[in-house]
This record gives C-alpha cells, structure tokens and sequence, in this order.
C-alpha cells in the first residue's frame, strides 16, 4: 500500500518555501530514529536538508525528566539550506519535560503537536510543571493539536500480540507517520527502513508499519488539521549521486577515499568519547579496505600508537574531543618534531573540562593552534558541515602526507552529528595525494641516507620505507640538525630549526586556494567564519545581500596557515564581522595577523547560531 | 643487496656510528654489547628491526643501534611500539626503557602492551633510580631510600616489575643482571624467539646516582649464591657449589642444602616455564633476596595469540573481498541527480 | 551539630537530594543502596566522608551521597583521592570507578595508588563494557566480544581486575555482585574498615548495553553454584546444598563434591584472607567460571604501612621542631647592608 | 693564612665597572662549583652579580667530548647588573672541547686561560680540532694564557697520599683560586664553602683547600699575568640582609612564605623534569614547615593529587617543564571548572617535544594562557630573574588563594638555574594573603551551602572546609549552575558561566598595579618584555635613554590579565618592540588585545637574549 497519495477530501495545502520540524521525547522515545527517518523521507523528496540532534548527557536518565528529553530538528526546503533553522515551525512534545524543554524554540503561531496521555499528574510534575499547560491557556500563541498518541498505538495494535512495552516503544513511528502526512512526505521510504530494521522480527515489522501508516491515517482522516504543507523540491544540484550523511561519517568516508587514493592502509587510534567515538564505530567497520582500528587504554595511547604507525608507514590517523585534545598534545609534539604524517581530529563538544559532553562548541581553535608546548606548530583545518567534512578530511590527509606533517581537523558536535544530502563523488576524480615516499636507498649521495633533507617545494624530508635495507635512520623529540637528523645542542642551528617548523606551516598556502567569497571583494562589512557557523553566516549574509546591502562572506577552511590573500581582503572592508561559538578566538587569531578593524560576536550556549541574531549583528555594523 | 645470498652478522653490524653518551663505567654498556652480540646471533638483518624507546638513560639505546630507531617520549614507548607492529607485522620490534620510564609514567602502557600480548621485545632496564633527571628515586627504589626528592627516605612501597607484568597476564618474563653476560645473553635469545609481548627485567647498575645497587647479586664471589639461575625442565639449584636448590612447601619456595636431610637434585622444585598456570611464575618473580636467591633467566614463556596478528588477521580476511570505494560512498540510500 | 550526642545515622542520611540518573534497571541504583546502609552502619557521619570519582556511568555515584563529593576526570580519581587523603587524613576517602575508568585510562594511577597502599577505599564497578560512552568494549570484557568498536569481536585479552590488584602489591582485594545485597554489604563493611588501599570489584549489570554480563553468577537458581564465599577461617564450601568443596592440588584449586571419596569440609582449602604472602589471593583471583566457582568477599586484607599515614608522621616529626622562616629565608651564606 | 692580601710586589691594577667570566670543562670538571663559589665571593665583595650555567643534556658524556662541556657564566658589576652578559672578558677553558665549544663567547682581546695539560693529540681529536689551537696562530686575537693546570695540582699535592683521580678532580679549585686572585676575590668564602662540603674527610679538605691557595699563589708568583683588576662594591642597595639565589630556590622559599602567611600547609605535587626538578628537591626538605612533597607517577598524578589537595584546603601547588605542562592541560580545566586554587609552576625548557631540555626558552606562553580544551582561562604569572621568582611566586598564590582559581607561573631555565643577590624580606612585612575560607555551616540562607554563589569583588566562590557539617557539596568538570553548583545543561547558563569564567581573569587586573614604565610613557620606541628577558630589556633601554633617545621600558609581570593601562601605552609611542625568546608569542597576545604598531623580535637559541642585538634592534627603529 502506497500512502503517499492521499484519497481523503483535500484540505487546504499551503506550499512553503522552508520549514523546520522538531521531535522532542524521552531519551526512549526514539526521536533521533523518527528524525532521521523523515530527514531521509525529505532529501528523496528532492528538499535540501539540514538537521541538528540534541541528546542529554546521561545514556538513559529517568523517564519523563527534564535531562532526559531528546531533540532532533529538520529543516527541509526548496531552496538550498545551510543551517537547521533558527526558529522550529512545528514541534512534536511527546510529553511533559518534552515540552518544557523545547517550546522556547518554537515560532509564535508554531504547530504544536503533543502527546495528550503523557500529560498525566506525574509527567506534569516530573516536568515541573505546577499547572497543565494545556490546560492553562499558557499554549495560547501557538496552534496546539492534542493526539492521544499512545492510546492511538493501542488502537492500532489491538489485534497484534506485542506487549505493551513494545506498543509503547512504536509511538515514535505514529508520529513519524502524521508528520509525514502534514508535510507530504512519502512513506516508501521510511517502510523500506522499517523492513531492514526489523528483518528478522515479523511481528514488530508490522506492528510498526501498522503504527506508522496509523499516524498518517490519523492525519488523512481526523477532523484535527484543517491544513497540509507542500515543500516542493529544490531545484536540482549537480547531477550525480547524492545520500544523505551525518559529519562523523563523512570523515570516515573522507579517510578512505583519501586511503584508497594514497595507497596507504589506515591506521586508527582512538579512545572513545563523545562526541568523537562513532568515527571509530564506523571505521572499525570497513577492515575490508584495509583500515586498523586500535581502542587504545587512553588518548595519549592512541595518538602515540597512531604516530609509530605513521612511521612505519600506514595513514595515520587520531580521533577525539577536548578533553581527549589536551592530553594528546605532547605526543603531537613529537609529532612535529619527527615531521611524520598524522591526521588528528577533534570533534570539539562544550567545555571547559567534561564540560558539555553531548553539546556542540568550537572553543579548541587555540589549542589546536597554540596548545602545545614550545614553538610546535601545526596545521589545522576545519569542515563547515556534516558533508564537508569528507572534503575537509581528504585534504587534510593530503596535507599532512604531502608536508609530512601532523595535521588537525577541527570537527564539532553540531557537524559530528547534524546530517545533509551529499554529492557522491566519483572515486576515479579524487585529487592525488603523494608523498615523498623513499624505498629503496640507491640514489643515495655518498652521506647515506638524510632524513632531515627537504623537498625544496613542500619541504617535507623523505619517508623511508622501514625494513629498507641502507634507509636505517633514528629519530626522537630531542632538537636535530637539518640534514642528518642528528641530535644538536646548537644555538643557531635550534633557532634554524625553530623557524624552519613555522615555515613549513606558512608554505602549505603556496598550495591551497586564495579566499573564496561570497559577494564582492571590498564593501562595508564582511563577514567571517569558520567551522559549523559556516551556515548560519552565509544565510545571514545572503539576506543582507538581497537587501542591496554591502556585505560579503568568506568562510576560512584552514585555519593554519591562513590564506595568502586573507589579510588584503580583511582590509578592504569597512568592518569586519567574526561570529564564533566561542569567546573570539578566530578573531584573536586574525587580530595577531593582521591589521584591520572588526568585531567579534560571540555566543557559547552549545547550540549552533542563529541566522537572526547574525543578521541584527550585521545590520548594527552597516552605515545607517 | 643481494637478498640470494644468506647474510651473516657481527656484533657490530648492529652498532651506529653515534658517540655513546652514557656515563663511563654504567651498566648500560654491558646491554647495548649483549644486544648487539645477540642480534647478530639471531641473524636478522638490521633493516628488519625497530627498536622504540622513552626518555631516560636506558631510552638512548636507539641511537647506538644500527637498526631503525625511535626516541620518543617518557613512558610512551608501547604504544608507539604498539602502532608501529600493527601496522608493520614483518619487522622485529624492540623497546628500551627503564624503571622509571616503564613503572612509573609509562605504567599503564606497560601493562596494556603486555595484556595484549602485542609481539614486542621489551627490555626494562631497572637501575631503581631517576638517571637522566640526576637521582630521583623511582617505583623500583627500595623503601627507606634516600634521594634528592626523598631527604628523609621514600615511604613508598615498591613495585616488582615481574610482579606487574603478572598482574598485567604477561606471557614471558626474563630476568637478568647487566654484568653476567652469559645469563644475559641467554634470556636475549629467548626474547628474540617469543612471539608475543617478551617482557625482560635487565638489573642495572647506574653508578652515578645509585651505584652498588645490585651489588650483592652482581659481585663476583656472592653471585652464585645470591642468583638462582632458571632452565626450563631443569630443578633448581644453585650456590657456587650448587649445593643448594628450592623446593615448594605448599605454597613457599625454601633453600635446602643439598646433600643435607638426605636431600638430592631430585628432590628440588622443577623449572617449567612453559605453565599455562601463571601461579608458578608468580612464586618465582617473588622470590628475593636475601632470604631467597634471585631467579635470573626465563621465569615464563607461554603462548598467546597476539593482538597484533589477531588485528591483522581480521583484516586479511575482510579483505579477502576488498573494498569497493564507490559502493561505500554511494552507501546504502541514494537518489540520482541527472 | 551537638558533638556530645553521639550520632546514629540511617541509611537516607547518606543519600542526597540530586535525582538519580541512571538507566532504570541499572546494576549501580543496588550498589548506591548498600553503599548508603554500609555507610549508616559503620556511623561515620557523611560530612566526615569524601566520594571521589572519575568519568563513567559508574562515576556519578558521588552526585547521589550527601558527603563530600569530587566528579573528576577520566581516569584520574586515584591520584585526585591521593592528594586529598595526604592532605587530609582525617577523612575517610571513598573511590567510586568503571572497569574503563580504573583499568584503561585510569589503569597507572590505579597500580600506583594500590603499590603506595594509600588509604582510600576503592569501589571498580566492572560491568565489563563502557556505559557513559555508549557500548564500546572495556579491558576487561571477553576476548571476542562485538561492540560497537569491535564489529568482529574484539581481540583483545582482558584483564582481571584483581589479578592487576596483586600486580600492584594491593594489601585488600574483594569482590562481590550488585544482586547479592549480604555479600556486598558484608564486603562494604570490611572495605570500610581496612587500613590500606581497599580495592573491591564490584560485579555490577548494565542493563543497556552488555545485558547479562553476569548473568550465570547473579542468576538466584545457579548463583549458589557458580559463586564461592570466601569466609576468613572457614573451609571453601560452595553450592547450593553446600556439598562442593575446594581443595588445592599442588598450586591448582580443584572442585570437589564432599562426601564424595570420602572427602567432606575438614579436607577443604581454609581461606586465610590474612596470609602476608599473596599466592594464595592469586590463585583465588584466578579461579574463574565455568571451571571453577568465582569468590566473592574478601580475597584478601594484610596490613601493610600506609603511604599517607607515613609522609604525615614525616611531617610531624619535622614540625616537632616548627620551621623558623626568617631564618630560611636568609639562608646559609648572606651579607648585609645597613 | 688569608690570601686575600697579597705580599708579592704589585702588578698594574685596572679598575673594571663590569666583568663577566665563565668557567668552562667537562662535565666532571666541578665547573658549576667554581662558578657559583666566585659568586658568592663576587657577592660579598659587595659586586652586583647575575649568572648563567649551562648545562649539557647528558648526565656525564664521556669526558673530553663536545657533547659533555659544561659551562657557567658570571657578570660582576659595580653597578646593577640585569643579565649574566653579553660577550666574555674572561674564559677559563679546561679542555679543548671546552675551548671548541665557548670560544665564540670570549670578546676580542679577552683573556683565556686554558690548561694545557689537557692539549694532548686525544684531546685535540674528540674536540674536533685537526691542529692545536695553542700552536697554529688561531686564538691570536685574544690574550692567551697557558697553565699546566694539572701538573701544577700534582705539584701541590705531592706531598698527600691522594689518588690521581682524585687529585685531577681538584683542579676546578686550582682555576678558582686562580680567577680570585685576578679579580681579587676573597678566599675566605670560599674556603668555608669547601670547609663545609668536606666536613669529616680531613684529607679532601686539606687537599682542596691547597689545591685552592695554589692557584691564588700561581697567580701571585708567576711572571704569568702583569695585571690585576679590582672590581669595586656596588652602591650598597636598600639596607637589609641579602643572599645569593637562584630561581629554583626563590620559587620554594616564595612558597614557603606564602604558605606560613597563608596559614595553609603546602602540598606539591610534582613528577621530576629538567629545569624543574630541584624546587621539589628543595621543598622536599622543608617538612618543618609542614610541606607535603609527594613525587606523583606521572605529571597528571601530580596535578590531579594538587587539585584533591586543594579540594581538602591546602596550599596546592605543581611543578614542571613544558612536556609535562601539556599533559597536565587537561586536569588545569578542571581546576578552572571547580573553581579551586592550585599554583601551576611551568619552568620553560627548549622544544618542541623534548626538545633541549637544559637549555631556556620563553615559548610556553600561548600553551599557559590558551593550550586546553574549550574556554578555560587561567593567570599568568612569569618572574623576571631569580630573586624576583619569590615575590612573583607569592603573588601567584596570593591570587589563587583571593580569587579561588589556578594560577600558573612561567619562570624558565635561565631564571631557574641562574642566580643573583636578593634582599631578604622581612616575614613580619609579608603582604596579606586571604581566601574565602568557610569552617561553619553557621549563617547559611535557606537555600544552605551554594557552593558556587561569589564574593561580588573578587569573584571567588568559597572554600568549604571538608568536614566541616553542613557544607557538604559536590563539585566536578560538568558545567554548573552559578550558586548552587548542580550540574546544568542549560544554554544561557553555560554561556553566562563562559562570560563569569574570563571576567574572573580580567577582574584580577583591578588588583594589580598598572604599568610600571622605566622612562616617560610616550616617546619613540616602547619596548615590552615579560620573564627573564627583562634584565637584556632593562640594559638596552637603559644605554637608549643615556644616549638620549626616546625610549621607554614595560615589563609585564602578569600576562593573564594584562594591565588596565597598557593599551593606552602601547599607543603612546610611535612604535612598540616586543623582544622574545620564541617566535612572537606575547608579541601576537598584544596584539590581539591592542590596537598599535609594533615590531616582534625572535630569538630562539636556548640562550637569553643579548642586549648588543637588542640595541641594535632599537636602534632601527628609531627615527633618523
Ligand atoms: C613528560 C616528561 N616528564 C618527565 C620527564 C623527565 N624525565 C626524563 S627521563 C625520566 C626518568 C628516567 O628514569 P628511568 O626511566 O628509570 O631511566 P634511567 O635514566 O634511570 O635509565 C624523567 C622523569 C620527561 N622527559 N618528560
Ligand atoms: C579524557 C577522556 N577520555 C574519554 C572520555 C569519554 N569517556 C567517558 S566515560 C568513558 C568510559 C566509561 O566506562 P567505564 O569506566 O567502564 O564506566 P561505566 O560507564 O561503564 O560505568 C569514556 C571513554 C572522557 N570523558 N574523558
Ligand atoms: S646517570 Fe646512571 S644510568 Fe644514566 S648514564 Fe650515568 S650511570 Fe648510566
Ligand atoms: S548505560 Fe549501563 S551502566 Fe550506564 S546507567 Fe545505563 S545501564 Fe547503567
Ligand atoms: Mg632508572
Ligand atoms: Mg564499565
């Protein structure tokens, strides 16, 4: 059965531009599932997407309460989207605390579906509730429909044997059912999913399918909405393949194409931690294209483990998040010191300390810069959504094989786990990745072998094979002279050094990109941006743009070195806009290298920025 | 080079052209000889192997070997170790560290490598004291002992490094002293024929800081009696006339003389270094001077499988169908743009 | 508070206002439950009492006493309870950890703190999988096991927690499992009352994501079977008609059925939680199901100088005569110009 | 016999202002002993004095190589003395790898004395040289003196029944007595400083203390030199008592007096490391004050058992070098989250990695203020030169304690090791140290203990005495609700907390004295320095003024914050210097802050800055 043509009398359809939808339940309630599952139902329906999941800290705190409510949140449209949308449009509360927790985010005049049964005297009060809102008239801005959701389950599953656990659990699917209904999304889809979910399970298979297609029945056939919603598809990208892809699968992929083209196994040490630890999970996955995953006891382990592979010769790669950064940082050192290829990711999530564990932030900018000890410098670059971290990914790998360098990628919580649609790029146009690969000693000059000598053009030194016969070579952290890589007290030969470390990171902008903006050149504000606000600030910036103002965009992907142009362009604006989700650490990183006058707008609350706070920033700059 | 031609090594095959820095007179010398003699014994080429090390005295080693080396960071040597076999099975690894090195910064790494059993050569050379850092005591200093760090004596207790590498489910434990090259050379052999994590307690003295450490083991006229030397399947006797030997009552290893109460060679604790059963390597790690000799040579060697084959052999057989990378990019759900 | 009175408490005294936010069915809300009835009997009052902890599911115990309480950082809540306890000796200092908190990241400060026989009471709750992270395997789950991080299992060998313990010359070891209310309470009495680092596994059931973990052991109908109560001076009788038996065959326990061959209680291994040798606790930490009945209660409990103890008694005896600072300031050698 | 008086007919007598000598053989030589007992005699001859040892890497390299020549360098002045000095009047070389190595410190037409025993063809060979320096013309340019130093300590010795070791290891002892009696230092300090080192080994005191009067002799009766030269007493300084000190030693006694003051007992927590190892060594032996050394496993171990100390109310201190201090940058954040004093002391080293671990660098200054995960500001403190780490010690805990938060000191190996004359502070003058101490439940609102509610001036939350009934509470890394320190995942809370966290930093500013500028505060050139790069500062500005020119001096002792008045005096001056030993790194945290022109200038050779190139440096920017 088909459900996505509808037989009942047509009610009135409004077509939107854009629209942003929010599950919000019980840790239990399986909203990440129901979003996603709707998330995948848009892209096919030829939308663009972006979502932003919001779990609690704690794996499964006692239901009903404030900490254990779940959020995800999807905006679909027919334009191209860049953020999940400030404001919700339509939220589902599946109960109490779900509510509590997220009305804040939904528009005046918003859709307000809830779960009328969870409503009882004890969610109210687990929510903190002393009055029942719906009851009080404190929903009054909104447009407030009440489902008895569980009942509805019920209901639906009379006939079958499921327990009511079990009935209970698939009301996340009723839901799922009416949303796709209201929003005109096809329920193929979301049934296919069902089936490979359930494989296996007949008896749930239909039980959830009969949940699932009840939530659209509902919609079709109750008297509640008056209205349905059509979102037509945006217009068609690129031609190619597209899928739908979340940040941390994005890198994975990112990391074996950049393997596969490099031909060089993966190494992968890791120790597990949120936001960072589904890297990990979805590596340890593809041993079929030669990937070694190592859990190691802790992150120094990791990176550690990962950089001995490094030298003999794998991909090398680490993966974590702040706290798991700052342990790592000696060991980079050595790193940089032993100029071996390392690709370190960090996830950054809410800090400081354990901070925020499952919230987003991108405050490890000066650490990944500047958090190590002595001059050790490092190149880091940053993917500004979930698909673009296989992009980002894939050049950082190139970088640090090419530059024979650690190199970091910045990733956080919101691209970690926020998914969008993705161009799947062909295997056959990766770009090359090359290293100065050394395995076989003749050519030698009468020295031997040199493993401190350079590439004139990269300046990386040889990577000799290990178990080369004549390629015998030592290294460590202690200061070594060019050339030989023999270890040197000297004064002029460490100050040398010192610089020549800085240099190798200044000489990778001689091969990336100058500045790619978004509008013109000079103006009267630009705006600039790095990471996940990548987003937030282009949409901002493209409304200003449409209301002739003179505003442009330039998004930084690496943040060490900058780019070569960067500095100019900074000057030719009359101000400079650096938003960040952090205390401005991007600017002071702008601020030590140029001269140019700006501001920095900041806000640290674990969620992505919104477009309207960004567009009042820009308008309060722009000569009135 | 000729790779027909089977290749034979010296000593010195296994020597870099790198100044030796260690103080004259330490005991680090005797090992960095014993090594290379042993190595040239083994008769694998010095391109094949890696030796990886800390910081400290003992973690110079790589630069006076002619293999590939590796000088990393204070107590972080297994897991670069780690990383490195991983991914590089076909190279013979090594590690030097030392008591502080090892026991102290670097102690979980140690026991992880060694529950693991990740196919490693790891030489602790245990001097019980802070070398480079000039003279801290260290996890493997006796109570009691005075240091710079410790003006009234250290209160604390130490560790057996052996003793860990129990605790830690090690599947070989040696045991030798810097200055009796035979016994030394003896446990390098079967540390070079392991597979698995070898784990090796090389006593060493560190005249600087605190000579005579291990006097009482290492003077010539006391040896033979203060060290049991082990051989697998052999009983265990000792004394410069080997008239002493251990037996077992019940749970306690005892000194018996040999000859007295009608006791015979017979009638001693015999070595199997091969028991599955760690309890009697247990005993023996514990056994010390004064009140009993100090077993030197190979306390245990059995076999485990290896994390690092292990690894590798999951992957070898996932790749027995290799990865198609437009298929893992496409994934599983996908719609076409044209 | 009137110091004349002498305080009862009960068990709620020990319990704070904070919901309590673990998984509904998680093994932790019955050790939680027993801690505070351990706590109410032994009449300490809480704000005499410090939980210190590290980062894990397991690690939030100390958000749910109304004593003093220090969430930390992964891994490192030995070496924050050692700090504290030097400092303040008065306090008696609770350790609450996860088998990948205490044996992963954590795993040197753990042998540390347990070598230095620091006095800190140390609760590892080994549920044999990480909880807080979402389900990746932990050093001491099954070899083979699939996770999340180990699709094809997991390859590597765990540790035993207690077995690590003896590594790290640990003077008090138990165990006990979260459903066995008795044992553990009687274990919590004893860990409350020993001198020493007091290092207890706590077999504990996450509910979540390693369902079952222990189930031969927890189960009502086999657990009589499966489990053995160690008891101080009392013959190792297991079973639920108390008709199995332990006798020690050489250096291996070996189950025996009394009555059977003649052999009854008299013919057991004696538990000697005392013995100042710590074979005996190695083989017991050793025995392992399904061969043999896993021991529970307390495995061990010597006595051994406490490190906190003794730097204080340092101090004390240094500040007998106070120190005069002007008179260090000026120093040995110093002129003066008027 | 005192042979401070010479009997022998009088050579010509020179009169110096400043001179600076060093001592320099291997390793085994006792250089450092001779070094720092001229010191000490400089000193009670009333000179100003700074020093500089310079140590190798190796515990003792075989003798005779480069590798194993340990040098110690002192300036003595009749004025006030700010660096160990440029360029040597005076090498005393025991060996020709000593020559090889410290030959270019020597100015033209300085004396060097070398012992030529010590020239032999092997000697010659492990220092590099083809031919004999003594012989082929080479040194010409400086005033050779040639001294069979060994023999002659055999001759003096002849009578003894030493061994020949023995006697060869006396001869440091022949060199100073030597170096006294051309600068006409006193021996008698010298000879209670041996009398005391060889308490109860009659025949080692005997020996050296002959060995000692021979080389005064030898200078007095040879034909050898035809002058002497007299180095006047310093202008007495402020009247008091002084001592000799080195950094290491100033750090621990700086705590020891905070602790007294403080009233808290210290705990310090340290793991050993090169330059930083002796304050544990000093501290360790200051049980009477109550102090609880404990030498952790690990750095993480240290800090980690510091912050349990600080929770338990002690005065909670760690130490290390920089390797250490990356991987103590994890637990920091905790401190940072709980809000609990802890004094950090990172003794700077040469890096990256392990870098040059005996030599200095001034490069962990980014790594102190931005080197963790997230938003996690911490003070900065860095001393000057030795003496002056006690006050900036005692400064640091005066903050950690007043405001209940870590607080770093970055000293570094120059400071560390060197020494200088201090004027002892009297104990009764001591500046107060207070913090929010709370030992009684008593006056609590209803709502009890809050934990995280602030004193409204220095925003430190209180300091719960543990046992204490009633304030029983619980603190940890996850963000928490301002007052009631309950864990919260609530947006504008953790972006309030963010804010409250750096305004408790910049709140520390309101305490501390503005700028303290040497010279008018506007002019030409401003130079501003921080650590021990203050002295070459001091001297180069100093020459600047005399000469006219318009140059002024800042030395910023703190760095986190940084005074309330330096921007405006940044701007005051054409054009600002910010000399550095690394590659610009306050030079770039200036510039983030300020809005002014300004040059950096880098050195980073593992040796302090000297003020020749800094007065060049100034010179260039000077207007023409
Ligand atoms: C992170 C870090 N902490 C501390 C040090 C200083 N350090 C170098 S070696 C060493 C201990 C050396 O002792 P051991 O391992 O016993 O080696 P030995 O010198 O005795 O051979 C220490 C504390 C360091 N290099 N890095
Ligand atoms: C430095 C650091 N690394 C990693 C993490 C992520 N992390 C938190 S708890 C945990 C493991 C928890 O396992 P366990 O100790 O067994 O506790 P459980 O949750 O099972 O009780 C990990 C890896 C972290 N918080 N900090
Ligand atoms: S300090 Fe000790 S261990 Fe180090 S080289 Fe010298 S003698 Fe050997
Ligand atoms: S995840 Fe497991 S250990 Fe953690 S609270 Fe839930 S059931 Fe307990
Ligand atoms: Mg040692
Ligand atoms: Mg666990």
């Amino acid at each position: 059965m088909s459900m996505g043509e509808s037989t009942a009398p047509v009610r009135r359809r409004e077509t939107l531009e854009s629209v942003v939808v929010r599950f919000a339940g019980d840790s239990g309630d399986g909203m990440q599932l129901a979003g996603s599952q709707m998330t995948l139902a848009s892209v096919l329906a030829g939308n663009d997407v972006a979502t932003f999941p919001d779990f609690p800290a704690e794996i499964r705190a006692p239901a009903g309460t404030l900490a254990g409510v779940s959020g995800f949140q999807l905006h679909f449209a027919s334009d191209e989207v860049f953020t999940p949308g400030d404001a919700v449009d339509a939220l589902v509360a599946m109960n109490p605390a779900a509510l509590a927790k997220n009305i804040k985010s939904l528009r005046k005049s918003g859709l307000l579906i809830v779960n009328r049964d969870a409503f009882t005297a004890r969610g109210l009060k687990m929510a903190g509730y002393a009055e029942n809102p719906l009851q009080d008239g404190s929903l009054a801005e909104y447009q407030l429909f009440e489902v008895d959701l569980s009942r509805l389950c019920r209901d639906a599953l009379a006939d079958t044997e499921l327990g009511s656990k079990e009935v209970e659990r698939s009301k996340n699917y009723f839901a799922l059912g009416l949303m796709c209904w209201l929003y005109e999304r096809q329920l193929e889809v979301v049934e296919e999913e069902i089936a490979a979910r359930f494989q296996g399970k007949p008896h749930l298979l239909d039980a959830n399918l009969a949940v699932l297609r009840g939530g659209w029945a509902y919609g079709e056939n109750s008297e509640l909405f008056r209205i349905r919603f059509a979102v037509p598809p945006a217009p068609a990208g690129a031609p190619g393949i597209y899928r739908n892809i979340t940040g941390n699968e994005a890198v994975a992929l990112g990391l074996i194409a950049a393997s596969v083209q490099a031909g060089r196994d993966i190494f992968f040490g890791s120790y597990p931690i949120t936001p960072a630890s589904d890297v990990l999970h979805a590596l340890a996955g593809q041993k079929s294209f030669g990937v070694r995953t190592f859990q190691a006891e802790d992150e120094i382990a990791a990176v550690c483990a990962a950089l001995g592979a490094a030298w003999g010769g794998q991909l090398a790669v680490t993966c974590t998040s702040g706290p798991g950064m700052a342990l790592k940082q000696e060991a980079i050192g050595l790193a940089v010191m032993t100029e071996l290829p390392l690709v370190i990711l960090d996830v950054q999530r809410g800090g400081p300390s354990t901070g925020l564990p499952t919230k987003t932030e991108q405050a490890d900018l000066l650490q990944a810069i500047w958090g190590r000890n002595s001059e050790s410098p490092v190149a880091v670059v940053a993917p500004r959504s979930p698909s673009d971290a296989f992009d980002a990914t894939y050049e950082a790998v190139q970088v640090a094989l090419r530059h024979m360098m650690p190199v970091i990628i910045l990733s956080d919580g919101a691209i970690a786990n926020g998914a969008e649609p993705w161009r799947v790029p062909d295997p056959a146009q990766l770009a090359p990745i090359t290293a100065p690969e050394l395995a076989t000693a003749e050519g030698l000059g009468e020295k031997g072998f040199l493993p401190y000598s350079r590439d004139p053009l990269t300046l990386a030194r040889p990577w000799a094979r290990l178990g080369t016969p004549g390629l015998q070579h030592r290294i460590g952290g202690l200061e070594k002279s060019e050339g030989t890589g023999h270890i040197s007290y000297d004064s002029d030969n460490h100050h040398n050094m010192v610089v020549l470390r800085q240099r190798r990171i200044d000489n990778i902008a001689n091969f990336l990109p100058g500045c790619d903006v978004t509008g013109d050149r000079q103006g009267d504000v630009l705006v600039v941006s790095w990471g996940s606000t990548y987003g937030a600030c282009l949409t901002a910036v493209r409304r200003a743009q449409r209301a002739g103002k003179r505003v442009s965009h330039v998004h930084l992907r690496w943040l060490n070195p900058l780019p070569s142009d960067l500095g100019e362009l900074l000057e030719s604006f009359r101000t400079v806009l650096v938003p960040e989700m952090n205390l401005g650490q991007l600017y002071k990183v702008l601020r030590a290298a140029y001269d140019f006058r700006g501001h920095s707008y900041t806000r640290v609350a674990g969620m992505p920025l919104r477009v309207q706070e960004l567009e009042a920033e820009i308008e309060a700059l722009l000569p009135s | 080079m000729d790779q027909a031609t089977p290749r034979t090594f010296k000593a010195k095959d296994f020597a870099s052209d790198q100044d030796v820095r260690w103080c004259p007179g330490c005991g680090d010398y005797a090992i960095l000889s014993a090594v290379h003699k042993a190595l040239a014994i083994q008769g694998i080429a010095p391109e094949s192997i890696a030796f990886v090390s800390g910081i400290g005295c003992s973690s110079r080693f790589p630069y006076y070997m002619s293999t590939y080396g590796f000088h990393t960071i204070h107590g972080r040597a297994p897991a670069v170790a780690t990383g490195l076999k991983i991914g590089r099975p076909d190279l013979q690894v090594w590690l030097v560290t030392g008591d502080g090195d090892a026991l102290s910064i670097g102690g979980n790494h140690l026991i992880h490598v060694l529950r693991r059993n990740v196919d490693i050569k790891i030489l602790l050379f245990n001097n019980r004291i802070y070398g480079l850092t000039k003279g801290q005591y260290s996890p493997t200093s006796e109570f009691g002992k005075k240091t710079k760090s410790t003006p009234l004596g250290s209160v604390d207790h130490p560790f057996s490094p052996l003793v860990v590498g129990l605790g830690a489910e090690a599947t070989f434990l040696a045991r030798a002293i810097d200055v009796d090259a035979p016994v030394l050379g003896e446990v390098l052999a079967a540390t070079a024929a392991h597979q698995g994590s070898a784990y090796v307690e090389i006593l060493q003295n560190c005249n600087i800081f605190n000579d005579g450490a291990w006097d009482t083991l290492s003077a010539k006229e006391s040896r033979a009696d203060a060290l049991l030397h082990l051989r697998h399947g052999q009983p265990m006797v000792f004394g410069r006339a080997r008239d002493k030997g251990i037996v077992l009552r019940g749970l306690r290893p005892e000194v018996v003389t040999l000859g007295e109460g009608g006791l015979s060679e017979a009638d001693c604790w015999v070595h199997d270094a091969h028991d599955p059963d760690p309890t009697r390597a247990f005993i023996l790690a514990r056994m010390w001077a004064p009140a009993l000799p100090v077993p030197v040579g190979v306390l245990r060697a059995v076999q485990r499988p290896c994390y690092d084959a292990a690894v590798n052999a999951q992957v070898a057989t996932a790749r027995a169908t290799p990865g198609d990378l437009h298929k893992l990019l496409v994934g599983r759900k996908n719609w076409t743009v044209s």
